[in-house]
C-alpha cells in the first residue's frame, strides 16, 4: 500500500473543501457513524469515513479520484446520524463539484446520466424522460439500457413520445447560460 | 374547512409518476384542499443540478418559487420529496441575504418574494389532521397489512425538513392507520431505494431495493406504501429487474400514500390511476373488499 | 495618559474600559491568558463582583470622560454566580445600549456579552474584534467645552438671540 | 494616604514582555505613592518579607501588588498585609501576568498597559476602607442529599467524627446506582457485598438520621447556619412499626407496577421494598397502582400486616432541620437512549441498557442472575455492546465521555462469557478509555482471554430480522461497513446530570455547568468544595465518576466539612453591603432586587422606614448598589466612589476633582 | 364648564375628609394659572381647569408624605405620575383622593412666545380645541390648536384621569395625533456628529439650577439626589458639559421605566434646553422592549425591578 505523506498535505485542498461546503471537516473524529449506515457502501471503492479521513490529510488525488464520491446518492443518512452534526453528504456533493472541475469522472455512466438529464432541463424546461434516455443512451452507447422495462412500461402509458415544452423554457435555459458564462469555478458552493 | 395552496407537481406527475398526481390531486379536492398549479412550473434540476452546482440548483429551483409568490400563492406544495428537498434548499438559499445575490444573478429577477414549499404529505397531516381524515373516511382499508416507506429524504435532514422524525417518521402510518389498515413495523422506513442510479448503476438499485423487499416480505406485507415517485418505480416498475438480479420472486404492490387514502375516501380505482401500477394491487384490494 | 507617560515610542493605544464580573468573565479573561492566547493591548479591565453591580451609569460616565468604546461581560444567563445579578444587568446594558444613540454617543462603542470562565477562546475573539470595532470608529471626540458661559458660549447665544425664532432650540421646541 | 507599589517580575513570565523597573519607576508618581519597587517573585517568601518591610519601614497604610491575576493570589498578599499589622482590604492587586504580559508581545505597550492598570489600582485603594468581619456561630451538623456510595461515605466519615448527620435520600432505599450493580469492575467482585455493610452502618449509626422517600424542599440562611426543610413523601406506611416483614407484598393484587429498582424490566406490587437488602427495609405504598388509594376499595396490606403499620390517610410531612453544612451527592441518571430512534430503543424489547443488563445479571435480580431476552425469555448466543449511546455525541447534546462506560461494558461482555460460555459478545467502541488502576488490563482480558470481539466503530441502525436483529455499523480499522446479527442489544448508555440538579443547585445557591452538573469552586484546586460557603459536593453530581473516586470523594468532602467545623465560630465575609440610613429613604427597590432576601425593612426612631442588610446572609453582588437611586446602599469594596475612581483615573487623568 | 361646576361640587363634598386639595387657580394674567391649594370652602371658587392647568400639581405631593390626607386636581398625564408613585409604594392609596377630568390638551408658552413674539402682547385668546384664535396688538390670528399645544398633547394617549376617585364632566375623545414624537424622530434625523454636537452645545448653555429635577413629580430622592452626593460622589461641582450631561443621564437611567412623560423638567427649564428628547427616547425604548407604559397601572412592576429569564424581546448579544 502506498505510504502517505504527512508532510506536504494539501492545504488548500483542504481550505476549499470547508469554504465551499461551509463544514468543518475537522469536526469529524472517525467514529464511522457514515460508513456504517451508508446504503452504498457496498459499491464504493473508499467508504465515506476514509473519504472524510483523507480530506482530513488533504489527500486530493485520492479523494477526487474516488468512485464514491459519484456513487453517493446524497440519501443523508450519514448527515443526519453524524454525532458531530457535519453535514457529510454536502461534502461530498463538494467533492463531487470539485471532481467535476478538475475534469475527474470515475463513473462516467453517472457524470452522463446527470448530464443527459439537465440538457434536457435546459432543452425544455422540464424534464423528458424519454430523451434523457436516449440521451445517455448516445453519450454510453449502452443501447440495452432499461430495454427490459418496455413492456411493463409501454401498456401503462407513462412515457410521452412528447417532451413537454414550457413558455418559460428560454428563462429556464438563461439560467444555464448565465452559469456557464459566470466563472463558476470558484464559487463558494 | 378551506385550504388553498400552490402546487407544484414535479416532471415525473406528468410521466412515471402520472397516477401520483392524478391521486394527489383527487385525494386534495375530496379533503376541501384547492390546489393551484404553478402556471408554466419548470423542473427543479433534481439531483443531477446539485451534483453539479449549488447556486445553479437554487436558481432552477428558485424560478418555481418566485413564479408562485408571483401568481399570489405564499405556500406551495409537492408530492415529491426529491422536489421538495430542492424547494426548500433553494428557500433557504435565498432567505440567506448573502446567497440570495448569486442566486438572483442566474435567475435576472429578484428572490425576495418567494413563496415557502412543503410536502403534500405535511399539509395533509398538519393542516387537514388525522382526525379530519377519520371522518371522512367511508372505504375502511380492514385487513390489508401495509408497510408504509418513505425513502431517505422524506424527512432528512432534519435541520432542513423540519417535519416528522427523522428516524422513525410516522405521518404515512398515521394516515394508513386512519383508513384503518394494519401498519406493519417497518424497519426501513428510511433506507435508500438507490434513488437515480437505476439506469446509470442497476447493480445498486437491485442490492438496496432488493433489501427493502426482502425485510418487506418478511413481514407479510400485503402493499408497500410510498410518497415518492423514484422509491415507487424503483420498487415497483424495477422489482422485476430486483427479482431477476436477486433470484427472488418478490410480487408486492407498491402504492402512492394518496391512492390508497383516496380509496379509502371513496374515490374508485380510476381516479387514483390503480392501473398506472405495474405491480397489480386489484387483487390483494378485492382479497381485503376494498374495490 | 498614555500618552503623557512617554514610555510608548509611537502610536496610542485607544481608551477602552472593561467592566467584567468576578466570577466568569474575569476568569475567563485569566483563562485566555494562561492559554497565552494573543489579544490587542486597548483593553483595561475593571474588576467587579457580579454584572449586576455595572451601573449603566459606569459606562455612561466612562463614555462621557472620553473612553472610546466600554466592554462589559458577565456570566451567561443562569450560569450568574449571584444567580439574578445577569439578568438584572441585561435589562439595564439593553436600555443603555439603545439610548445611547439619542445623547449622539455611537452605541458601537459600547457592547456587552457573556462569557465563562472555561471561554479563554471566546474573550479572545471578543476583545479582538470589538477591539477592531473601535480602531475603525476612531478615537472618539470628547464632550468639552469647560464652564457654562465662556466666551465662545456667550458668543454663540448672542448669534443665537439674534436669530429669534430661527434659533436651533426653538426649532427643536416647535 | 501612604501607599507602597509592588511590581512582580514573575520570573520571566511578566518580566520578558513587561519593563516592570519603568512601571515600578513611573508609578512612583501617582498620587499617595511613597514607595514603589520590583520584585523576581512577590509571592515567595522573601517577596512577601519584602512587603510587609516596607509597610513597616514607609508606614504604609495601603498596597498595591502588580502581578498574576487576583483570583490566584490575592488571598496570599491580604494575608502578608494582615502579618504586618495592616488590615487586609487595604491591598489592591492589578493583574499585569494574566490580563497584558501573556496576551501581548509589544513589550512597549505592555509597559504602558501595566503602568496605566497599576494607577487605576492606586486611584482605587485611595478610596478603601478598612472593613472588619464579624462572628457567629457554627451548627456542627451536616446534611448529606443523596445516599449513593459517594453520600454513604460522606455520612459515615462525618458521623464517626463525633458529627450529627442528616441523610436526604428522593428514592425508597439508600445505595443509589451501585445498590443495582452486579459486580465491580477491575476486581470483578460483588457491588451489594461490599456495599451492603455500608448501608447497615447507617442505619445503625446513633449519629445519623436517615430520611428516605425524601426531598430537600428549601434551604436557607448560610454557612454554620442553614435552616432545611425536607419534605418527606407519604409512604401510607408507618415506618416506626414496619419490621419489613414483606407480608403486604405477598398479598397485594396489584401486581402491575413498574418496578423502577429492576430499571423496568420486572413488575411489583403497588405496595413494595425494592430489594431484600435495602435501607430503611420498610415497605411504601405505590398511590399510583394503590386499589385502596385509587379507587377506594381493597385493603388487604392492612390486613394481613402483623404491626398494623398501614395508614392510607397519611399526608407528606415537612420536617426542618438546622445544619452548619451541605454535602450534595444527588449522583447521576441514565441518558434517555430513546432519542436515538435508529437503534429502536424503547420499541424493540431486546435492545436493553446497560443498568438494564446488569439487573439481569444480577443474582438478586428479577431473573435470578440469569441472562435472558426480555422477548422471548431464551438465552441470547450472540450479545452486542454499543458503546457511546449518549456519550461524546454532541448532535444529542453530550459531547463529553461518560467515564466509566468502556470499563463497565468490558466486565459485563466478561460476564456474559461467565454467565453463558457458548455466547459470542461484539463491542463497538471509538476509543477505548481505561485509565485506572488495573483497568487497561482488564479491558485486554476481555479481548484476550475471553475472545470478547471489539470493533471500532459506532453503530448506524440496528433493525429487527425474524426474532433478531440486524446490528449495522462499521469497523473504521478494516475501514468498511460491518454487520452482525444478534439475539441482544446493550446500549451502554452515559450519564447525566440527576433530574432536577438545576432546581437543587438553585435552592443551595450553587452553579451548575450546560448540562446540569454542578460545578466545583475550582476543577482541580477545589474539586469538592463550591462558590457557596458550606456546600460541598461528592461524587457523580459534578459529573461522570466511577465507584473509587466517588468514595474518594465522599471522604473529601467529609474532611472539608471537619475542617469547617473544627472552629467554633465563623468570621463573615466584610465585602458586603452596608445602607447609609441617612440617605436612604425607604423605598425599598434595593429589597426587591436582592437575590439572597438579605435586606430587610427596618424603622429608625423617628419612625421614618430604612432598609437594613442581614449581613451574613448578603453575598456580596451589588445588584442593590446599582437599584439604589440615591446611592445610600453601598457594596463594600466596591462602593461607587472606588469604581468611579477607577473609572476616572482611566478616563480623565486631567480632569482629576 | 360643565366639568369646573362638577369638579367644584365634588371637592365641596370630599373636602371635610381632606386636608387639602391641589388644582390651579388663575395666574397672574389669562394666560398663566398657579398651584391652588384648597383648605377652605371659600378657596374652592378660586379653582379653574383650561388650557393654561399646565403644572402637574402630584408634584407637590412629594413635600406631604406622611399621613395627610390630600386631594387632587389632576390631568390624566398627571394622573401617571401618581399612579407610578402608588406603584412604587411611595404613596399610600388610602390618604389620596383623586379628582378627573377629560382634558383636550395644553398649551405651550414657549410656542406662544415664539410665535406671537411676547406673551405679554396677546390680548385675547380664545380655543375651540381644534383652533386657537390670538389677538396680539393689532394682529388677529387663527392657529391650529397642534401648533401651540405642548409636545406630549401631540402624543398624548390618556387624555382622562386614572384611578380617580371621582371623575367630572364628560370623557375627552382626544386621541394621539401620531405615535411617534416628531421632535425626537426629527431630531434621529442627524447624525451622531451632529447630535453631539448639539448636546454639546446644549449643556454648554445649562447652570445646572437642577429646576428640571425639582419639576420632576417621579424625583423622589428630594435632599438625597445623587447629584448633591458626597458619598458617592457622582459629579463635580463643576458647571462643564461633561458633568451637566452626566446629571441628564443620570436623570434619565432613574427614571427608566418611570417616566411618564409629563413634560414638567423641560418646561420648568430655564434655558429651554430641549432635555424632553433624551426621556423621550428612554419611554420610548422601555415601550418597544418591554411593552411597558409607566404610571397606567399600579399594580405592574417596572422593567428594570424584575426580569424574564429568557428575554423574548432582547436581541443575545454575542
Amino acid at each position: 500500500m502506498e505510504t502517505i505523506p504527512l508532510n506536504s498535505p494539501d492545504r488548500e485542498f483542504i481550505r476549499e473543501v470547508q469554504e465551499r461546503s461551509g463544514q468543518n471537516v475537522l469536526a469529524c473524529y472517525q467514529c464511522g457513524n457514515c460508513t456504517a449506515g451508508c446504503p452504498y457502501n457496498f459499491a464504493y471503492d473508499l467508504s465515506v469515513s476514509r473519504v472524510m479521513r483523507l480530506v482530513q490529510l488533504g489527500q486530493r488525488e485520492a479523494v477526487l479520484k474516488s468512485h464514491s464520491i459519484w456513487l453517493c446518492a446524497t440519501c443523508q443518512s450519514c448527515t443526519t446520524r453524524c454525532p458531530n452534526s457535519i453535514d457529510v453528504a454536502k461534502i461530498m456533493d463538494v467533492l463531487r463539484h470539485m471532481a467535476r472541475e478538475a475534469g475527474y469522472a470515475t463513473e462516467r455512466n453517472v457524470k452522463a446520466f446527470g448530464d443527459a438529464f439537465l440538457e434536457s432541463v435546459e432543452k425544455h424546461g422540464r424534464v423528458y424522460e424519454l430523451g434523457v434516455t436516449a440521451t445517455y443512451i448516445r453519450k454510453t452507447g449502452r443501447f440495452w439500457t432499461d430495454v427490459d422495462l418496455a413492456p411493463a412500461m409501454l401498456p401503462k402509458n407513462k412515457l410521452s413520445i412528447k417532451p413537454h415544452e414550457i413558455r418559460g423554457k428560454e428563462h429556464v435555459s438563461e439560467i444555464f447560460k448565465r452559469f456557464r458564462e459566470r466563472d463558476a469555478v470558484k464559487e463558494n458552493s | 374547512m378551506s385550504i388553498s395552496v400552490g402546487y407544484y407537481p414535479g416532471c415525473s406527475g406528468s410521466g412515471t409518476s402520472v397516477e401520483y398526481d392524478k391521486s394527489t390531486r383527487a385525494v386534495c379536492k375530496k379533503l376541501g384542499i384547492e390546489l393551484h398549479e404553478i402556471d408554466d412550473w419548470s423542473c427543479c434540476g433534481s439531483t443531477p443540478a446539485h451534483t453539479v452546482n449549488h447556486t445553479l440548483s437554487a436558481a432552477l429551483s428558485a424560478r418555481n418559487l418566485v413564479l408562485a409568490a408571483k401568481q399570489g400563492q405564499e405556500e406551495v406544495v409537492t408530492p415529491c420529496p426529491s422536489c421538495l428537498a430542492n424547494l426548500r434548499t433553494a428557500s433557504h438559499k435565498i432567505e440567506d441575504e448573502e446567497y440570495r445575490p448569486k442566486v438572483e444573478a442566474l435567475l435576472d429577477e429578484s428572490c425576495e418574494e418567494a413563496a415557502s414549499v412543503a410536502s403534500t404529505l405535511q399539509l395533509i397531516i398538519e393542516r387537514v389532521g388525522i382526525d379530519a381524515i377519520k371522518k371522512a373516511v367511508v372505504k375502511p382499508l380492514k385487513d390489508l397489512n401495509v408497510a408504509c416507506y418513505y425513502g431517505c429524504i422524506m424527512n432528512r435532514p432534519p435541520e432542513l425538513m423540519k417535519f416528522d422524525d427523522p428516524e422513525n417518521p410516522m405521518a404515512m402510518d398515521k394516515i394508513m392507520e386512519a383508513c384503518g389498515a394494519t401498519v406493519l413495523p417497518f424497519p426501513l422506513k428510511v433506507e435508500c431505494c438507490g434513488a437515480a442510479a437505476g439506469m446509470p448503476k442497476k447493480n445498486i438499485v437491485t442490492e438496496l431495493s432488493g433489501r427493502l423487499l426482502e425485510v418487506a416480505d418478511s413481514l407479510n406485507t400485503e402493499i408497500i406504501v410510498t410518497a415518492c415517485p423514484l422509491c415507487q418505480m424503483n420498487l415497483d416498475l424495477r422489482q422485476g429487474q430486483v427479482n431477476r438480479a436477486n433470484g427472488k420472486s418478490y410480487d408486492i404492490p407498491v402504492v402512492y400514500f394518496t391512492q390508497l387514502l383516496g380509496l379509502a375516501l371513496g374515490l374508485s380505482a380510476e381516479e387514483v390511476g390503480l392501473s398506472k401500477l405495474v405491480v397489480d394491487p386489484t387483487p390483494r384490494l378485492r382479497f381485503a373488499d376494498v374495490l | 495618559m498614555s500618552g503623557s507617560t512617554g514610555l510608548l515610542t509611537e502610536g496610542q493605544d485607544l481608551r477602552i474600559v472593561g467592566f467584567l464580573c468576578n466570577w466568569c468573565s474575569y476568569g475567563g479573561a485569566d483563562t485566555a491568558g494562561v492559554a497565552r492566547f494573543e489579544q490587542p493591548t486597548d483593553l483595561r479591565v475593571i474588576r467587579v463582583p457580579c454584572s449586576g453591580r455595572i451601573d449603566p451609569l459606569f459606562i455612561a460616565r466612562a463614555l462621557l470622560s472620553g473612553a472610546d468604546g466600554v466592554l462589559v461581560s458577565g456570566c451567561h444567563p443562569r450560569d450568574c454566580h449571584y444567580a439574578e445579578g445577569n439578568f438584572y444587568a441585561r435589562r439595564r446594558f439593553e436600555m443603555l445600549k439603545q439610548f445611547l444613540s439619542v445623547t449622539g454617543i455611537d452605541p458601537e462603542r459600547f457592547h456587552y456579552t457573556w462569557v465563562s470562565a472555561s471561554e479563554g477562546q471566546r474573550w479572545q475573539d471578543v476583545v479582538t474584534s470589538f477591539t477592531e470595532r473601535i480602531r475603525k470608529l476612531g478615537p472618539a471626540t470628547k464632550m468639552a467645552g469647560g464652564t457654562g458661559y465662556d466666551e465662545e458660549c456667550l458668543k454663540e447665544i448672542a448669534a443665537a438671540v439674534s436669530l429669534g425664532d430661527q434659533c436651533p432650540c426653538h426649532k427643536e421646541k416647535a | 494616604m501612604r501607599i507602597g507599589v509592588f511590581i512582580c517580575h514573575c520570573g520571566s513570565n511578566i518580566a520578558a514582555t513587561v519593563d516592570c523597573p519603568a512601571v515600578a519607576e513611573q508609578a512612583k508618581g501617582l498620587q499617595d505613592v511613597v514607595f514603589t519597587t520590583d520584585t523576581m517573585y512577590t509571592c515567595s517568601e522573601p517577596g512577601q518579607n519584602e512587603i510587609i518591610e516596607a509597610i513597616k519601614e514607609h508606614k504604609l497604610d495601603g498596597v498595591v501588588v502588580a502581578s498574576c491575576s487576583p483570583r490566584m493570589h490575592e488571598a496570599t498578599f491580604r494575608r502578608a498585609l494582615e502579618r504586618a499589622g495592616l488590615n487586609r482590604y487595604m491591598l489592591e492587586m492589578a493583574n499585569i501576568r494574566e490580563h497584558v504580559s501573556w496576551i501581548g508581545k509589544n513589550k512597549e505597550r505592555n509597559t504602558v498597559k501595566a503602568f496605566e492598570l497599576v494607577s487605576i489600582a492606586v486611584a482605587k485603594l485611595r478610596n478603601n476602607n478598612p472593613l472588619y468581619a464579624n462572628k457567629f456561630d457554627v451548627t456542627k451538623r451536616v446534611l448529606v442529599i443523596g445516599g449513593g456510595v459517594a453520600g454513604i461515605q460522606a455520612a459515615l466519615d462525618c458521623a464517626d467524627a463525633g458529627y450529627q448527620v442528616v441523610m436526604v435520600e428522593r428514592e425508597q432505599s439508600i445505595g443509589g446506582k451501585m445498590a443495582k450493580i452486579d459486580k465491580t469492575f477491575p476486581t470483578v467482585d460483588c457491588s451489594s457485598c461490599i456495599l451492603g455493610p455500608k448501608m447497615v452502618d447507617v442505619s445503625q449509626h446513633e449519629n445519623i438520621t436517615l430520611y428516605a422517600l425524601s426531598e430537600v424542599e428549601k434551604i436557607e440562611g448560610y454557612v454554620g447556619n442553614f435552616d432545611v426543610q425536607v419534605r418527606k413523601k407519604a409512604t401510607y406506611v408507618n415506618w416506626d412499626e414496619c419490621t419489613g416483614c414483606g407480608a403486604c407484598m405477598e398479598k397485594c393484587p396489584s401486581k402491575k407496577n413498574i418496578d423502577k429498582f429492576n430499571e423496568g424490566i420486572s413488575k411489583c406490587t403497588s405496595i413494595n421494598i425494592p430489594f431484600p437488602q435495602a435501607i430503611p427495609k420498610k415497605a411504601a405504598i405505590n398511590p399510583e397502582g394503590c386499589l385502596m388509594l385509587q379507587k377506594g376499595k381493597c385493603g388487604v396490606c392492612a390486613k394481613v400486616c402483623p404491626t398494623k403499620c398501614i395508614d392510607f390517610e397519611q399526608k407528606d410531612e415537612i420536617i426542618t432541620e438546622k445544619v452548619g453544612a451541605v454535602i450534595a451527592a444527588t449522583g447521576y441518571d441514565m441518558f434517555d437512549h430513546s432519542v436515538y430512534k435508529q437503534y429502536g430503543a424503547g420499541q424493540y424489547p431486546d435492545v436493553i441498557t446497560s443498568l438494564q443488563y446488569e439487573r439481569l445479571m444480577n443474582a438478586s435480580g428479577p431473573t435470578g442472575g440469569h441472562i435472558i431476552r426480555p422477548s422471548d425469555g431464551k438465552e441470547p448466543k450472540k450479545v452486542v455492546f454499543v458503546q457511546c449511546v449518549g456519550s461524546r455525541d454532541p448532535s444529542v447534546g453530550r459531547p463529553y465521555c461518560s467515564g466509566f462506560c468502556c470499563m463497565y461494558t468490558a466486565k459485563q461482555a466478561i460476564l456474559t462469557k461467565d454467565h453463558i460460555p457458548d455466547s459470542d459478545s461484539y463491542v463497538f467502541y471509538m476509543d477505548i478509555r481505561s485509565p485506572g488502576k488495573g483497568y487497561d488490563e482488564f479491558t485486554r482480558r476481555a479481548q484476550e482471554q475471553y475472545g470478547v470481539q471489539y470493533l471500532r466503530g459506532r453503530v448506524s441502525m440496528i433493525y429487527p430480522k425474524g426474532d433478531r436483529y440486524v446490528v449495522r455499523g462499521s469497523d473504521t480499522l478494516a475501514g468498511t461497513q460491518v454487520e452482525v446479527e444478534a439475539d441482544l442489544v446493550v446500549l451502554a448508555v452515559g450519564a447525566e446530570s440527576a433530574k432536577n440538579a438545576p432546581a437543587l443547585a438553585e435552592k443551595m445557591r450553587i452553579s451548575y455547568d450546560n448540562y446540569g452538573f454542578f460545578m466545583e469552586a475550582h476543577p482541580k484546586l477545589k474539586p469538592v468544595e463550591t462558590n457557596t460557603a458550606g456546600v460541598y459536593l461528592a461524587g457523580s453530581c459534578v459529573g461522570p465518576r466511577d465507584i473509587p473516586t466517588s468514595v474518594g470523594q465522599g471522604s473529601a468532602a467529609a474532611a472539608k466539612v471537619m475542617t469547617l467545623f473544627s472552629k467554633d465560630k465563623l468570621e463573615s465575609d466584610p465585602q458586603v453591603s452596608s445602607v447609609n440610613t441617612s440617605r436612604c429613604i425607604g423605598c425599598m427597590k434595593c429589597a426587591t432586587t436582592c437575590p439572597f432576601g438579605a435586606i430587610k425593612e427596618v424603622t429608625d426612631r423617628a419612625g421614618n422606614v430604612k432598609a437594613e442588610v442581614i449581613e451574613t446572609v448578603c453575598q456580596g453582588c451589588g445588584i442593590c448598589t446599582v437599584t439604589c437611586p440615591q446611592g445610600a446602599i453601598q457594596l463594600q469594596h466596591f462602593t461607587d466612589n472606588q469604581i468611579l475612581a477607577e473609572v476616572n483615573a482611566l478616563c480623565q487623568a486631567q480632569l482629576d476633582f | 364648564m360643565q366639568a369646573l361646576a362638577e369638579l367644584k361640587e365634588q371637592i365641596r363634598q370630599a373636602l371635610p375628609d381632606l386636608d387639602v386639595v391641589i388644582g390651579w387657580q388663575q395666574g397672574y394674567d389669562a394666560l398663566h394659572t398657579s398651584p391652588l391649594f384648597i383648605r377652605s370652602e371659600e378657596d374652592i371658587d378660586k379653582l379653574v381647569v383650561n388650557e393654561f392647568c399646565v403644572v402637574n400639581p402630584a408634584t407637590y405631593l412629594r413635600e406631604m408624605r406622611g399621613g395627610k390626607k390630600v386631594g387632587l386636581v389632576l390631568k390624566g398625564c398627571d394622573s401617571r405620575s401618581v399612579i407610578q408613585l402608588l406603584q412604587e409604594k411611595l404613596l399610600k392609596e388610602e390618604d389620596l383622593t383623586i379628582f378627573g377630568f377629560g382634558c383636550n390638551g395644553v398649551l405651550n408658552h414657549t410656542k406662544l412666545q415664539a410665535r406671537f413674539g411676547d406673551i405679554g402682547f396677546i390680548t385675547s385668546l380664545e380655543n375651540d380645541g381644534t383652533n386657537v384664535t390670538v389677538e396680539a396688538g393689532d394682529k388677529k390670528e387663527t392657529v391650529p390648536f397642534t401648533e401651540l399645544c405642548a409636545d406630549k398633547c401631540l402624543t398624548c394617549s390618556y387624555p382622562n384621569t386614572l384611578q380617580c376617585s371621582h371623575f367630572a364632566g364628560e370623557e375627552s375623545a382626544k386621541q394621539a395625533d401620531s405615535a411617534t414624537d416628531k421632535a425626537l424622530e426629527d431630531f434621529e434625523k442627524l447624525t451622531m456628529e451632529e447630535r453631539f454636537t448639539f448636546w454639546q452645545d446644549q449643556m454648554r448653555r445649562c447652570i445646572r439650577c437642577y429646576a428640571c429635577r425639582n419639576a420632576c413629580p417621579m424625583c423622589v430622592c428630594k435632599d438625597h439626589c445623587l447629584a448633591n452626593s458626597r458619598e458617592p460622589k457622582w459629579l463635580s461641582e463643576d458647571v462643564d458639559v461633561q458633568n451637566n450631561f452626566m446629571f441628564q443621564l443620570i436623570h434619565v437611567m432613574h427614571l427608566t421605566g418611570r417616566c411618564v412623560e409629563c413634560g414638567e423638567c423641560e418646561r420648568a427649564c430655564p434655558m429651554d434646553i430641549p432635555i424632553m428628547l433624551l426621556r423621550r427616547k428612554m419611554a420610548g425604548i422601555v415601550r418597544d422592549v418591554f411593552a411597558y407604559n409607566a404610571g397606567t397601572n399600579a399594580e405592574e412592576t417596572p422593567p428594570l425591578m424584575c426580569f424574564k429569564v429568557e428575554e423574548p424581546t432582547i436581541e443575545e448579544r454575542h
